[in-house]
């Protein structure tokens, strides 16, 4: 870090955030998320629908010229923060930063490439996404590590109508697929490329996963010679890939700063209230010194969520470090004030009725995603 | 008769006149307890013949060769843990007829009715009332994490009989019967999906006086028994053998996925299974301790050490399973215990170990024990001694 | 005048009147110390300007920029961090007058009398007794981690001036004379062989009323001020790049000593180099939250860590360095700063360490301050409040 | 462990450990410990003539026949614990543990090689050392894992007088080398073999180090055409280096226990007396939880020390395993009770008079001996 980044939230970014809490706080109620989880839809699409269209989430990295907000991954981060603190169950992560991130990188590649077509295909689906109109994700398997070889589970398997590709294999456990019209998926060749295939089309099969976090409910997708679109190819291709898992490590970072932070809060509310030998047992100092302790794991995991989502913003080349600090210090910021949650709530803490089982499942299960 | 030879010279005699596979395990079992061979440290008349806990491997081993029936002490595992020896240190000789043959023939299941929301690490802080009305008392207030309520027809029952006293000094003792109205009891679902434990709901529920064990107001020395049974109950009467607790999973899954394996992951494997394995040692030693008749207070550090271990290496798990660990068998509610279950796979053992440093004492609780009375470390100031329970802030 | 060009344009006319290069050092910081541009921060008249703290970076700059006398900031260091703010915060005309001019110039070495061998966390139950006799008082007593006390000329000292009340009522604050027979300063030399620090022993020590700061019995809240400086000082006030705090040494040693190597070392390194990073951009947040006039309590969080870092990677380094890890460079006993001497090896860095955790505010201090100031939580039960000081166990 | 193991202590062992803590008492004071890091003679070779000859612990391991007691590693164990007790600055390690097993290895493998030599010279050396009238070292570099490559820093330089051969090389910082009266000297070469080196003998030159450990001050030893008599060859010297090293990793993680439960004891009694806010501060819930994980800490230590030196005394096939459990567990049960000793003895445990310095850098060069 030659130079200075800005580690503080501005003021927009403040306000985003702010906005989010109270939709969040009314919308997205423990009790209403828990009950979720077993429901058909473990998705909230009207919150989605309210969160990407009329908060305007989903146009927030999309360059105003494509019908975005042309904002960064500053606020981008700033609202992950709110919807870990919820564990919200929308699909944001999968569209709003990974597949956005991914259109984005192809959108620029071919902009450079070819100046004959006025909209390249990656630019036309963002500018349908920016309005919440269209939900994308990227079928990778969950651990895949920013930086990791182009996977190749997917092959070409024949031409099909309409100048389309078929596609065929399987990718398991795929995040946030489950609620997607469309699928970018990457397909291994000479030369690799990414494709576009409607979540509805023939031969496209999402089979739902019963998840560990059920508020972010994976799906095993399975294409058997499924029409898709060429978006990117070769090394716009990989890059493009590489962009998407970048940004949602990065966001899911932010995520993890969110979650840990509501746990914290959550966990000192009940040590403030609940008495044991008619003192409040927020009064014991063993509890103090470990909650004491988090709090300063979570000062530590700020900085870092803040500065990979400022180099992430900035294009800056550090990116890949700050990626991974943040990754690692947010996801263990997540599942230590998870845990510690559980524990100091007690028999409650691990009960059903509790919200506190979601946020020790989403802190575990987002330690995983984008790999460790 | 106290010798070892004695004991299996009686077991013997008894197995000649009941051929168990001539005999109904039901009948057997009754012949058994009549016989004073149900438990060698039961009282004489009630299923035992008086004499120290250690003989009675001598007898099982008899009863073993003889063929008799398994009497399966996972079935009654409150009553043969906590209730038989409360019953026996407290009860009168109406109540150890009554209760203890049928408990040990497992024809009635027990249950313990002590923790409640409000009263937790602090038990004696608990709010259940009972309250005379002539021979009876009638009971109002709730309990929670109860195993086996549901199938349980007695229950061992803290409640509190007067409250204008200090708490330790106002709580006595009950059998309850859990076969009367008064007496709701609903599952209670665990962030596993299972409902393991159970709520008990008591309005104006009614219990004799005559199933009162100890005196009035002396309920609190008598769940001292009861709970130091349970913790006798937590070390193991045998040696384990290497990679046999939840080491074991972790081990295997390293042997047979190494498409997975990282630095980091290897790393942290080696010095998990160190520390399970030193643990098993440790739990070896306290083994041995107690068969040299020395038990020490070791057996604290050891449930410290499990429950920290269980957490860590399902942690482990789901990191080593990848993608593979962002899967749960089924999250449906249905009975089940966390000992069968346990093969379930990592997502289970992740979030049922997180149990491990709550349930029969908090590592919290465990290490203030250990710190006051193994270390002798000072209490901190109390500012609930000498205050009337009512008056107590909560 | 409150702008930074204003004081700008002010230091440039100082400048051009007392040129550095022709003046020497004594006469030219005596004459700016006159001219009010000692620092923007103290008071007109003495030193300073009564302006915004904030300010002072661009009278710096200017005075850099002219060639001025460097101050060696760090020679007086709790005279120019401790003594001047709460001489300036508490102090009357006639003291600042004494001493803020040759405390700035450093003509007069400061001291901080408040810690005792029995008042450490618990500074307020200091025993160092101050008794009135006329216009003086008579000091005995011990202080003990007294930094620099060998080359003081003053001492800021906390004194019990009333035993007869609660134990922070009673306390008085006095700028105390090094330079008499009453006072003796022995060398406390430490674990990594070097003495750093002082014990001062008070043997009728005699200190005039009129070197009392504030009033009778409000010393607690003089030293209250002299503390939150000393918090003040330990955020850094420009940004550190990567690799310049310990983490500089390991990476260092692991990219010289490939020998060395192991994946175990390997993991912790680049575990510790990571949280490293994490800490040094923490850093950086915290002193743009300072720059942006926001600060927060982050800077607890900041000490806690640091400690904790210093001990973990120079234990690192002496696992790495293996054989030559178990080599010191010299026992002898000397005097030396730990900011000096972090260069000397791996074996000093990890002695020195500890006291990270220690000095300033124990580690367990701050895990309390955090945990009550900023997470809210409840204080514990205190016995020590109400009570006369001199009635308090020990 | 298929077959079990003994884990307790046996009432020779409680009363050979009483007594060494009765003379330690006495004859290992604090105080006088500290003093002694500072004088020229860092170790204290009174104390061990008590503790060598008169309890005859120079003999504990070697066999009547060769003069010794003829007892085994779970005694010597249970010595040592005594030994870290009291931070003691004796060649007990060097010579009673570690030289014994290497000479007892030789001294076996001779044995059974030729019946012809009535006196092996490995056997002479052990009866010169059973009533402690000879000290000895192994002269290998202090951070060599049992089981590592034999050492090849030094090498045969030719012939000397009296059928001896001459050595030259360096080995650095060798432990409990300085009050040796021979050393035991592995030399490269084909085949390996196994040397012995009179201390004062000519071209032998030890350079005191300044020692993290003063209690166990290291030497660097140079031998410049050193006169040296063969003790063994090929696979018996390699066997008795690696005999040497099991034996002292063994003894010093019994060490570092006796080291780890002084340090638990001294800081507890310290926190019953000392007061802060008018309260002992052993009554601050913080200190009693962090004190009560070391016990439990040590609890676990104990029962590996116990393992390995029951494995070592029965030749149990599990003993490198035991060796490595017990090394790593002991050895981070007395860093980690020595780091909370200082710490919770507040300012004054960070002083030169009190002793707990002492038993921090014991601990921490310890944790390097043996590797890590």
């Amino acid at each position: 870090m030659a130079h200075t980044v800005d580690l503080l939230y501005s003021d927009t970014e403040r306000t985003l955030a702010a906005a989010l809490a109270d939709l969040l706080s009314s919308r997205a109620q423990a009790s209403d998320v828990v009950a979720r989880t077993e429901k058909p839809d473990t998705y909230d699409l009207d919150l989605w629908h309210t969160v990407a269209a009329e908060i305007g989430l989903a146009g927030l990295l999309i360059p105003e010229p494509l019908g975005g907000a042309g904002a960064s991954y500053r606020e981008l981060a700033a609202a992950a923060e709110q919807f870990g603190a919820a564990v919200a169950p929308i699909p944001y992560l999968g569209s709003a930063a990974v597949a956005t991130a991914v259109l984005l990188s192809a959108a620029k590649s071919s902009a450079q490439r070819t100046e004959s077509a006025p909209v390249s295909p990656a630019a036309g689906l963002l500018r349908r996404m920016a309005d919440g109109e269209l939900t994308a994700a990227l079928a990778v398997p969950p651990a895949t590590l920013p930086g990791a070889a182009f996977p190749a589970s997917v092959r070409v398997a024949g031409l099909a109508d309409g100048g389309m590709t078929k596609l065929r294999g399987t990718i398991p456990a795929v995040a946030d697929a489950l609620p997607a019209d469309v699928l970018l998926v990457p397909a291994d060749g000479v030369p690799n490329a990414l494709y576009l295939v409607e979540a509805t089309a023939p031969g496209v099969h999402r089979t739902p996963v019963t998840s560990l976090d059920m508020t972010r409910q994976l799906c095993d997708v399975t294409l058997d010679g499924a029409p898709a679109r060429q978006v990117a190819v070769g090394p716009a291709a990989e890059a493009a890939v590489d962009a998407g898992l970048m940004a949602g490590a990065t966001v899911l970072a932010a995520e993890d700063l969110g979650l840990a932070q509501r746990c914290l809060d959550m966990t000192v509310a009940y040590l403030k209230e609940r008495h044991q030998f008619a003192r409040p047992i927020g009064s014991f100092q063993a509890l103090k010194h470990r909650l004491a302790d988090l709090w300063t794991m979570i000062t530590q995991a700020r900085a870092a969520s803040r500065y990979a989502a400022a180099c992430l913003a900035d294009g800056d080349p550090d990116t890949p470090v700050a990626v991974a600090l943040a990754k690692s210090a947010c996801g263990e910021a997540a599942v230590a004030a998870a845990q510690e949650c559980v524990q100091m709530h007690g028999g409650i803490g691990f009960t059903w009725e509790h919200p506190a089982h979601l946020y020790l499942k989403r802190a575990k299960a987002s330690s995983v995603l984008f790999g460790t | 008769m106290t010798t070892d030879t004695d004991l299996r010279d009686r077991v013997r005699a008894f197995l000649a006149e009941h051929d168990p596979a001539a005999t109904p395990a039901a009948e057997f079992n009754s012949a058994r307890f009549d016989a004073g061979l149900a438990a060698a440290h039961y009282p004489v008349g009630h299923g035992g013949l008086g004499l120290s806990r250690t003989l009675q491997s001598a007898a099982d081993e008899e009863f073993a060769k003889g063929g008799a029936h398994d009497l399966d002490p996972r079935r009654n595992v409150i009553g043969l843990g906590m209730a038989a020896p409360t019953i026996i240190a407290f009860g009168t000789d109406e109540q150890k007829t009554r209760w203890l043959k049928p408990l040990w023939t497992a024809e009635e299941i027990w249950c313990q009715l002590f923790s409640e929301p409000g009263a937790g690490s602090d038990l004696a802080g608990l709010g259940t009332r009972a309250v005379k009305d002539g021979d009876e008392w009638v009971v109002n207030g709730q309990k929670v994490w109860t195993s086996l309520a549901h199938e349980a027809r007695w229950g061992l029952l803290l409640a509190r009989t007067d409250p204008d006293v200090p708490k330790h000094a106002g709580l006595s003792y009950f059998v309850i019967d859990m076969h009367q109205p008064g007496v709701e009891v609903r599952p209670l679902r665990q962030l596993t999906g299972q409902a393991e434990f159970n709520e008990v709901f008591f309005t104006d529920a009614r219990v004799p006086d005559a199933n009162r064990l100890g005196d009035i107001g002396a309920g609190w020395r008598v769940a001292q028994t009861t709970l130091m049974n349970e913790r006798v109950s937590i070390g193991s009467s045998r040696s384990v053998p290497r990679e046999q607790s939840a080491i074991a999973f972790a081990a295997a899954e390293w042997r047979t996925r190494p498409e997975l394996r990282t630095h980091e992951l290897h790393q942290r494997l080696l010095r998990l299974w160190a520390e399970a394995e030193v643990a098993r040692l440790a739990g070896e030693r306290l083994r041995q301790q107690l068969a040299a008749g020395v038990p020490g207070p070791e057996g604290s550090a050891a449930k410290l050490v499990f429950a920290r271990l269980n957490q860590e290496i399902s942690g482990w798990e789901i990191d080593f399973a990848a993608a593979d660990g962002l899967r749960y068998d089924d999250w449906t509610m249905h009975r089940g215990s966390a000992a069968s279950d346990y093969t379930r796979g990592p997502g289970y053992r992740y979030l049922r170990s997180r149990a491990n440093s709550i349930e029969g004492g908090t590592s919290e609780v465990l290490r203030n024990i250990i710190a006051e009375r193994v270390l002798g470390l000072p209490a901190e100031p109390r500012t609930d001694t000498g205050v009337a329970w009512k008056d107590l802030p909560r």
